[in-house]
C-alpha cells in the first residue's frame, strides 16, 4: 500500500478525454516519476491530486484519507507540497517572508487572526525559517525582494518553503523547466541531499530524462492520457514500448 | 478656560487689540465677553454666501453669487441702489448693517448636505460669519437651517421649494423667502381649471426624495380640489437621465395632463422626452394632452429650449414683472451683468436686504434680535408686491407667479411669459396645515 | 515603545505631535492676513481631516495590503453614520455608545457584503462592492426615507424619544452631543498676538481615536496576520497551496477596514449630529480609494496624507473667489491685477474641483507611490546633499 | 402587450447608448490593459462637439431693431446668423436644423485626434503601471476634462435639437399589426449604433490590422515578438474608441440636453456593462448593455414597481450581482483577466 494510492482516474474536458484510467501506487520514503509526451496528461493528474480539479471517475487517497473534493489549503495541511513549473514565491515579499509564511502556517492552520503580535516577536517561528534559509544556502539573502532573485535562487526558495512545512509528499511539475544546466544539476543535488537526509516522499513530473534517471526510485510512463507502463528506472531504459512512444519520439 | 460653542472671532480680534504683537503675547480666552456667536465687534460684519458651484446646480449657484456680489454692493453705497430704494423699509442707508462695511465669504455646498455643512461650518467657525445664506436644493437648504439653529446664526434660505423647509423641518433661526410647493399648487389650480376644464385625468411623475414627494402631494391635493382624477404617481430615480421608460407608460394610461414634479436636469430630460414621445400633438378622451411643470425656472427653461413652448408652472419671481421694484433689481442686475436675474438671484438678494433691514431694525445683530424683528414683518416694494414674514412658520406669504413657455422669444432670456400673478392671499394656508404639521420652531438660538 | 520598532515608535510620535499641534500647525497665518484664507486650523476642518484619515486608514488595510480594490467602501461610513444619529435620537447624546454601535453595526454590514462580494477577485470584486454601495445609497435617498430621512439626511429633532436624557433643553433647543458631559463642539480660544487658535473638544477625541487608529494599524501591518495579507496580494495561488485559506484572511480585512469606515462615520456623526445619504454614494467611495492612491497606497502615513491634501483643496480652494484674489492681488497696477486675476480664477473657487483634478495628474505621473514618495524623495535629496556637502568638505581638507 | 413592447424598445434604445460606451471601453480595456475612467468624459465631449457644431452655426451678426426692447429697456439687437444671411433663411434655416447630424463628420476627427493626443501624451506612460495608478489618472483627466467643458459651457444642459424631419414619432407598431408611437430620433440612435457596432466587429473580424489587434488582445506579448508594431496599432485603436465614445455622445444630444457632468453619469454603469459583459469582451459588452438596457426600462414599469418599490434605483445593480456571483468572469469574460 502507497502513501498514495490513484485509482482508476479519468478526466475529461469537453471532447478531449485527457485522463482516461490511470492508476497510480506511490510508495512512501520514494522518489517516483511521472513521464510521458507533450499532452499525455501529466499536469492534468497533478493538478487532480492537489484539488485544483476533481477529477470525473475514480479515487486519489492519501495515506488513507481520500483528498477528492477537498481544497487545496486542506489538501496541502494533510501533508502534499506542491512546486511549480514556473517558481510560485511572494515576489512582493522579502526572501525571509516568503520562508516564514508557510512556517506560520504550519504552526497556526489554515487561518489565524493573528493581528497584534509583530512578526520579530515570533522566535520560535523566525529561529525555524531562518534555519531553513540557512539550509538552503539562502541566508544571505533573507532580505532580497524575491521577485529580483534569478530563477534558479527562486526555485530554491520554492522548494525550501515546502520544504519548512514538514509535508509528507513533495509534487514536483517539472522543477527544471526553462534552467540553465548548472542551475539544472544545482537543482539535482538540492533534491538527491533532501531524498537521503529527510524521510519524505517526493513525486515528480518531468520532462528532462537526465533529471528523472538522476533521481526516481520509480517511474510511471504516461502517453494520451493512460499510464503506459511503471517500472524501475533501468528496465524503462530498455523497454521499447517506451522508447516507441516517448523516447523515440524525442531522440 | 472658558466654553463657548462656536468660534467668537470678533472677540478675538479684540484680543488681538489687546496684545502687543509678538514680543509680548497675550494669551485671551472668551470668557463672557460675546453675548452671541461670532458678534462683530470690528468695523465690518462678514455675511457667509453658501451656494452650489460644482455639480448639476453650479449655474444657479453663479446668479445667485452674482446677486450676492450686487446685494452686498448696494448695502456698501454702491452701485444704482436696486431695490433699495424701492424698499418699504427705508432703514438701510447705504452706509453697510449698523454702520458697519458689509463683508461676505462664499462657499461651495456641492449640492451634498454633508458638504454644505462643512463649508457653512467653515464660514461659522473660521470666518466669523453672523448670517449664513444660499442653497439651491431643499435638502441642502433643511440641514444647513439645523447647522445655523445649532450654531445661533441666522440662516436665510435661498432657493429652497420644499413644504418641509417651514413644514416639519422649520427652525426659530431660518427664515424663506422662496415660494414652496403648497403655494404652486394653490396658484397653479385655477389657471389650470381654466385653461383644461375640470374633467381631467393627471399622471404624476416625481422625483423619487423629499421635494418631489412634497411637491406631488400639494400639485395632487390641489388639482383633486378641483375634479381632476389622479391617474398614478410614480416615482423616478433622482439619477435617471433618460425617462423614456417612464414616459412611455402614459400613452395608455388614459392620463390627459402629465405633471412633472422635477427640478434642475431631471426636468429638462423628462420635459424634453415627454415632448419626443409627442405626448403635445396626443389628443386623449377628445381632449388635447397636456403637460404641466409645477415649479420652473428660467435657466431649466433654457435647457429644454424649444419643449417649454406652451407649458404651463409657476415661479417665485420673473424678470419681465414691471412693478417698481422688479424694474429696478432688472435694471442694476442687467447693466452690472448683461443679462437678466434669474429667481434664485432674486430671492436671494430679497433675504440679504431684508436681513440686513431687519437688522439695522433691531439695532443688534443677535440672531435672538433679528427673528424679532423678522417675525410677523410686513413689507413691500421687493417684486412681489405685498409680503409677510409670517412668524408661525417663518415662510413668507406674497403673490406667486403662474407662468407660461413662451412661443416665440425674441432672445435666448426671453423664455417664459407672466400668465397671471396669483395673490398672497389664495396662496396663503394656515400654520397648522397637515403638509405642514410635525417638527417645531423651536426657540431662537443666539449661541450664548 | 508600545510593541513597536524604532522606526514605527517615531512615526507613531511624530503623528502625535502632528495631530495634537494642529491647531498651531495648521493656522500659520495671522488671523487678519491676507493669507489666512489658506488657514485650516479651524474645528470642523481639522475633525474633517482626522476622520478622513481615520477612513483612509481603514481602506488601506484592506487595499494597501490584500491589493483588493473596493469601490464601495463609503457605505460603511454611511452605515455608521445613520446607527450613530439613531443612537443619539433613541438612546442618549454620550457619543460612547453611538461610535460603538456604528462600528459594529458596519462591521456587520461588511462582514455581509465582504462574504458575498470576496467570491470574486480584481475589477469583478471592485463591480460587486460597488453595486452593493450604489444599492445602499439609492435606497437611503429614496425608499428608506423613513430611516434615513433621504434627500435632507437623517437629523436630530425636537421631539426625539432619548431614553437617556431629554428631548430637549430647557432652552427649547436640542441637546449637543458630549463624551459624559464635555460638549463635542465646546472650543477654548486662544488669542496670541495676531494668531488665534482653536481647541475644540470634538477634534481631540477624534484625534486621540486617530492615534489609537493609526498605532492599531501599524500593529496589523506588522503582524503575522498583515504580512499573510500581503501574501494574499502578492500570490494567492501560493498561499493556497501553502496550507493557507485565503477567504477568511480578505474577509476579515474587509471586516476591519469597514469597521474603521464605521468609526470614521460614527465620530463624523458624533461632531455633527446629520448623517446624509449622498456619504454613501459611489463618488464617496472613490474619494477615499483617491486619498489612498494619491498618499500612497501600502503605507502606513500615506492614505491620511492624501486625506488631509484632498479636504484641504475641497474646503479651502472651494472658498476662494475674485473678491479674496484682488485683495492678494491690489498691490500690482490695475491692469497686471486683473490680469493675474483673470489667470488664476479658472483654478479657485467653483474650479476646485479643475486643481484637484490637475494635481492629481501631477502626482501620479511624477511621483508613482503617491505623496510618501514624494516626502522620501525629499528626504533624499537633503540627505544627499548633506552627504554631498559632508565628501566635498572631507575631500576639501586634505587638499588645504 | 403595446406596452410590454414599448418598453422593449426603451430598453433596446437604453442599450445603444450602454453598449456603444461600454464597447470603447472594454476595446480600450481588452488591447491596451488600461481601465480608463476618462472615458465618460470623451462621450460628454462628442456630445460638446454637437453643441459646438450648433453654436458655431448659429454665429450670428447684431441688428438693432429700435421698434423692439430688450430686457432693460434699450433698443433690441436682432441676432441673425451668419449662415442664415449667406445661405437664405430656408437653406440656412434647413443647415442650422441640421447640425447634430453635421456635427459627426466634424465629431470624427476632433475624436481621434483627442484620443491620439490622450494616448500618445498620457495612457501610453501607465500600460505598465498598476491598475490603480491608471484610475487615478485617467479619474484626473476626466475632472480635468469636464470642468474645461464646465468653463466654456456653463453647468446647465443645454438644448441641442434633432432635424425636425427626425423629430416627430413614428407608428413602429405598423410591423406588429398595432400602433405603437415611438420617437423617430430614437430609432435612428438604435440604427446607428447598430452601424456602429456592426462596423467595429466587421472591421476587426475581417481586415488584417483587425486581426492583428486582436490576436494583440489575446496575448500581447507573442504579437510584440512577431515584430509587429502593435503599438502604433493599439494608439490607433484608442483612437477609435474615442470616436465610438463621441459619436454616441453626439447622437445623444437630442435624446437629452447634454451637460458637462453627463460623462460621469455614464461612467458608472459603463464599467459595470462592462464587467456584467466579462472584461475585454466586446460581444460581452454589446450583450450586457442592450440586456441591462432592457431590464432597466421593465423595472420602471409601474406594474413591477407596485410590486417592488424602488426596484428600477437598483435593478442595474441586483443584476450586476446576480450575474457576477453565478458567472464569475461575467457572460463572456476570458479567464484571468483583471482577477488580480
Amino acid at each position: 500500500m502507497g502513501i498514495l494510492e490513484v485509482k482508476n482516474v479519468g478526466k475529461r474536458f469537453g471532447g478531449l478525454q485527457a485522463l482516461g484510467d490511470v492508476n497510480l501506487s506511490v510508495k512512501e520514503n520514494t522518489v517516483h516519476a511521472i513521464i510521458g509526451p507533450n499532452g499525455a496528461g501529466k499536469s492534468t493528474l497533478l493538478n487532480c491530486l492537489v484539488g485544483k480539479l476533481i477529477p470525473d471517475t475514480g479515487s486519489v487517497m492519501f495515506d488513507g484519507q481520500s483528498v477528492l473534493g477537498r481544497k487545496p489549503y486542506e489538501i496541502n495541511q494533510m501533508g502534499i507540497s506542491r512546486v511549480f513549473q514556473t517558481p510560485e514565491i511572494f515576489g512582493d515579499l522579502s526572501v525571509l517572508e516568503n520562508m516564514l509564511i508557510p512556517c506560520f502556517a504550519k504552526r497556526d492552520g489554515a487561518f489565524s487572526l493573528n493581528a497584534i503580535t509583530s512578526v520579530p516577536s515570533e522566535k520560535d517561528v523566525l529561529e525555524k525559517a531562518e534555519a531553513m534559509l540557512e539550509e538552503m544556502n539562502m541566508a544571505d539573502k533573507r532580505h532580497m525582494h524575491a521577485a529580483s532573485m534569478s530563477r534558479g535562487d527562486k526555485r530554491r526558495l520554492e522548494i525550501g518553503m515546502c520544504l519548512s512545512q514538514e509535508p509528507r509528499l513533495l509534487l514536483l511539475d517539472e522543477p527544471t523547466a526553462g534552467m540553465a544546466r548548472a542551475d539544472t544539476n544545482n537543482t539535482i543535488d538540492l533534491l538527491k541531499e533532501i531524498k537521503e537526509q529527510r524521510d519524505i516522499t517526493i513525486a515528480i513530473i518531468e520532462h528532462d530524462m537526465h533529471v528523472v534517471f538522476s533521481l526516481a526510485d520509480r517511474i510511471t510512463v504516461l502517453a494520451q492520457g493512460t499510464p503506459l507502463v511503471e517500472d524501475d528506472p533501468q528496465n524503462i531504459r530498455g523497454n521499447p514500448k517506451v522508447r516507441e512512444a516517448y523516447l523515440g519520439e524525442s531522440a | 478656560m472658558s466654553k463657548s460653542a462656536f468660534s467668537r472671532r470678533g472677540v478675538l480680534k479684540s484680543g488681538a487689540l489687546a496684545g502687543t504683537g509678538l514680543a509680548l503675547p497675550t494669551i485671551f480666552t472668551a470668557s463672557s465677553a460675546a453675548a452671541f456667536t461670532n458678534n462683530p465687534t470690528g468695523s465690518s460684519v462678514t455675511l457667509g454666501f453658501n451656494v452650489p458651484q460644482t455639480g448639476p446646480y453650479a449655474d444657479e449657484g453663479a446668479d445667485e453669487l452674482r446677486a450676492y456680489q450686487l446685494a452686498v454692493e448696494h448695502l456698501n453705497g454702491g452701485g444704482d441702489g436696486g431695490m433699495m430704494n424701492t424698499f418699504s423699509s427705508k432703514e438701510l442707508q447705504g452706509n453697510g448693517i449698523l454702520g458697519k462695511e458689509v463683508k461676505f465669504v462664499t462657499g461651495d455646498t456641492q449640492t451634498k448636505s454633508d458638504a454644505a455643512r462643512a463649508s457653512a461650518k467653515s464660514m461659522i467657525e473660521k470666518d466669523g460669519a453672523v448670517m449664513i445664506t444660499g442653497g439651491s436644493s431643499s435638502g441642502v437648504a433643511i440641514a444647513v437651517q439645523g447647522l445655523c439653529q445649532e450654531a445661533g446664526v441666522i440662516f436665510m434660505a435661498g432657493l429652497t421649494h420644499s413644504n418641509d423647509t417651514t413644514g416639519k423641518d422649520k427652525k426659530a433661526n431660518g427664515f424663506r423667502h422662496f415660494f414652496n410647493g403648497y403655494m404652486s399648487g394653490a396658484a397653479l389650480a385655477p389657471v389650470l381649471k381654466n385653461l383644461y376644464g375640470t374633467d381631467r385625468n393627471a399622471y404624476h411623475l416625481t422625483a423619487d426624495y423629499t421635494w418631489g414627494w412634497t411637491q406631488e402631494e400639494s400639485i395632487a391635493a390641489a388639482t383633486e380640489a378641483l375634479g381632476w382624477n389622479t391617474v398614478e404617481k410614480v416615482r423616478t430615480p433622482l439619477a435617471a437621465t433618460d425617462f423614456s421608460s417612464y414616459i412611455a407608460p402614459v400613452l395608455n394610461s388614459g392620463a390627459d395632463v402629465l405633471v412633472l414634479n422635477h427640478y434642475g436636469g431631471n426636468m429638462v430630460n423628462s420635459l424634453t422626452n415627454a415632448v419626443q414621445f409627442g405626448l403635445r400633438e396626443k389628443v386623449v378622451n377628445g381632449k388635447n394632452f397636456e403637460i404641466v411643470v409645477p415649479l420652473y425656472s428660467r435657466l431649466m427653461a433654457k435647457g429644454a429650449g424649444a419643449n417649454v413652448k406652451g407649458i404651463h408652472g409657476s415661479t417665485n419671481w420673473h424678470w419681465s414683472l414691471q412693478d417698481e421694484g422688479s424694474q429696478a433689481f432688472v435694471r442694476s442686475f442687467g447693466t452690472k451683468y448683461g443679462f437678466p436675474p434669474s429667481q434664485a438671484a432674486h430671492t436671494v438678494y430679497c433675504q440679504t436686504l431684508l436681513y440686513a433691514d431687519a437688522v439695522q431694525r433691531a439695532g443688534s445683530f443677535n440672531p435672538c434680535a433679528v427673528v424679532e424683528a423678522l417675525e410677523d414683518y410686513e413689507f413691500d416694494g421687493l417684486g412681489n408686491g405685498k409680503t409677510l414674514y409670517r412668524g408661525e412658520d417663518h415662510q413668507c406669504f406674497k403673490d406667486v407667479l403662474v407662468v407660461r413657455g413662451k412661443e416665440n422669444p425674441t432672445s435666448e432670456f426671453d423664455l417664459l411669459e407672466v400668465v397671471e400673478v396669483t395673490p398672497a392671499a389664495q396662496v396663503t394656508y394656515p400654520a397648522d396645515h397637515p403638509m405642514f404639521a410635525g417638527g417645531a420652531l423651536g426657540s431662537c438660538n443666539s449661541g450664548a | 515603545m508600545f510593541g513597536l520598532d524604532n522606526k514605527d515608535t517615531r512615526l507613531l510620535l511624530v503623528v502625535a505631535v502632528l495631530t495634537l499641534c494642529a491647531p498651531f500647525i495648521l493656522n500659520p497665518f495671522p488671523t487678519d492676513s491676507a493669507m489666512a484664507q489658506f488657514n485650516a486650523g479651524y474645528p470642523d476642518l481639522m475633525q474633517r481631516f482626522v476622520i478622513f484619515g481615520i477612513f483612509a486608514i481603514g481602506f488601506n488595510i484592506l487595499f494597501g495590503l490584500t491589493g483588493y480594490l473596493s469601490f464601495g467602501h463609503a457605505a460603511f461610513l454611511g452605515v455608521g453614520s445613520y446607527s450613530a444619529v439613531w443612537m443619539f435620537k433613541l438612546l442618549s447624546m454620550n457619543v460612547v455608545p453611538a461610535i460603538l454601535l456604528s462600528v459594529v453595526i458596519s462591521g456587520l454590514f461588511a462582514l455581509l457584503i465582504g462574504f458575498v462580494s470576496l467570491r470574486r477577485s480584481g475589477i469583478y470584486f471592485s463591480i460587486l462592492t460597488l453595486a452593493f454601495a450604489q444599492m445602499s445609497f439609492n435606497l437611503a435617498y429614496s425608499v428608506l426615507t423613513p430611516i434615513t430621512n433621504g434627500e435632507t439626511g437623517l437629523q436630530l429633532t425636537l421631539d426625539d424619544p432619548r431614553v437617556l436624557g431629554v428631548s430637549a433643553t430647557a432652552d427649547g433647543s436640542i441637546p449637543v452631543t458630549n463624551l459624559f458631559g464635555m460638549e463635542m463642539r465646546s472650543t477654548f480660544e486662544m488669542a496670541l498676538g495676531p494668531w488665534a487658535f482653536q481647541f475644540n473638544a470634538g477634534y481631540y477625541l477624534c484625534a486621540l481615536i486617530l492615534l489609537a487608529a493609526f498605532y492599531l494599524s501599524i500593529r496589523i501591518f506588522r503582524s503575522p496576520f498583515g504580512m499573510m495579507l500581503r501574501a494574499v496580494k502578492s500570490n494567492q495561488q501560493r498561499m493556497n497551496y501553502t496550507g493557507l485559506n485565503t477567504k477568511p484572511y480578505t474577509l476579515a480585512a474587509f471586516v476591519i477596514s469597514g469597521m474603521y469606515a464605521g468609526l470614521a462615520g460614527g465620530l463624523m456623526a458624533s461632531m455633527d449630529p446629520l448623517a446624509g445619504a449622498e456619504r454613501m454614494q459611489w463618488t464617496a467611495s472613490g474619494e477615499v480609494v483617491l486619498m489612498t492612491i494619491l498618499g500612497g497606497a501600502g503605507t502606513l502615513i500615506g492614505p491620511v496624507l492624501g486625506a488631509g491634501f484632498i479636504k484641504y483643496f475641497e474646503n479651502i480652494f472651494s472658498k476662494i473667489n475674485d473678491h479674496v484674489l484682488h485683495s492678494w492681488f491690489s498691490f500690482m497696477p490695475d491692469g497686471l491685477e486683473d490680469f493675474v486675476v483673470f489667470i488664476i480664477h479658472p483654478f479657485i473657487g467653483k474650479g476646485w474641483h479643475l486643481t484637484l483634478g490637475i494635481l492629481f495628474m501631477l502626482v501620479v505621473v511624477f511621483l508613482p507611490g503617491g505623496l510618501v514618495e514624494g516626502g522620501q524623495r525629499i528626504a533624499k535629496w537633503v540627505k544627499g546633499r548633506k552627504n554631498k556637502d559632508d565628501s566635498a568638505s572631507a575631500t576639501k581638507t586634505p587638499a588645504e | 402587450m403595446d406596452a410590454i413592447l414599448l418598453q422593449i424598445l426603451n430598453g433596446l434604445d437604453k442599450g445603444s447608448a450602454y453598449a456603444l460606451i461600454a464597447l470603447g471601453l472594454t476595446l480600450i480595456f481588452g488591447t491596451l490593459g488600461v481601465v480608463n475612467f476618462a472615458h465618460g468624459a470623451l462621450f460628454m465631449i462628442g456630445a460638446f462637439c454637437a453643441v459646438t457644431v450648433q453654436r458655431i452655426l448659429n454665429l450670428s451678426y447684431e441688428v438693432v431693431d429700435e421698434t423692439q426692447k430688450d430686457f432693460l429697456g434699450n433698443p433690441l439687437k436682432v441676432k441673425t446668423s451668419y449662415v442664415e444671411s449667406w445661405f437664405g433663411p430656408e437653406m440656412g434655416g434647413a443647415i442650422i436644423d441640421w447640425a447634430v447630424p453635421i456635427a459627426i463628420l466634424f465629431a470624427i476627427p476632433i475624436m481621434i485626434l483627442i484620443g491620439f493626443v490622450m494616448e500618445r501624451g498620457l495612457i501610453k506612460h501607465f500600460y505598465k503601471r498598476e491598475h490603480a495608478d491608471q484610475i487615478l489618472v485617467t479619474f484626473g483627466l476626466a475632472i480635468v476634462l469636464q470642468e474645461v467643458i464646465k468653463y466654456f459651457y456653463g453647468a446647465n444642459p443645454i438644448q441641442t435639437a434633432s432635424p425636425e424631419a427626425l423629430s416627430g414619432v413614428a407608428n413602429v407598431g405598423a410591423l406588429f399589426g398595432t400602433e405603437i408611437f415611438y420617437p423617430v430620433w430614437r430609432i435612428v440612435y438604435f440604427f446607428f449604433s447598430v452601424v456602429i457596432i456592426g462596423g467595429i466587429f466587421s472591421f476587426l473580424q475581417f481586415t488584417t490590422f483587425g486581426m492583428v489587434v486582436r490576436a494583440g488582445m489575446a496575448d500581447r506579448e507573442t504579437v510584440g515578438l512577431l515584430g509587429i508594431n502593435i503599438d502604433r496599432r493599439f494608439t490607433i485603436m484608442f483612437g477609435i474608441a474615442a470616436a465610438v465614445a463621441g459619436l454616441a455622445g453626439v447622437m445623444y444630444t437630442p435624446i437629452n440636453s447634454p451637460n458637462y457632468h453627463m460623462g460621469m453619469d455614464f461612467l458608472v454603469l459603463s464599467f459595470v456593462v462592462v464587467v456584467v459583459g466579462g472584461m475585454g469582451s466586446l460581444p460581452g459588452a454589446v450583450l450586457a448593455g442592450f440586456m441591462l438596457g432592457i431590464l432597466e426600462a421593465f423595472a420602471s414599469m409601474n406594474e413591477i414597481k407596485s410590486i417592488l418599490p424602488g426596484i428600477d434605483q437598483i435593478i442595474i445593480y441586483v443584476v450586476a450581482i446576480i450575474i457576477l456571483l453565478t458567472r464569475p468572469r461575467g457572460l463572456m469574460g476570458r479567464k484571468g483577466v483583471m482577477e488580480e
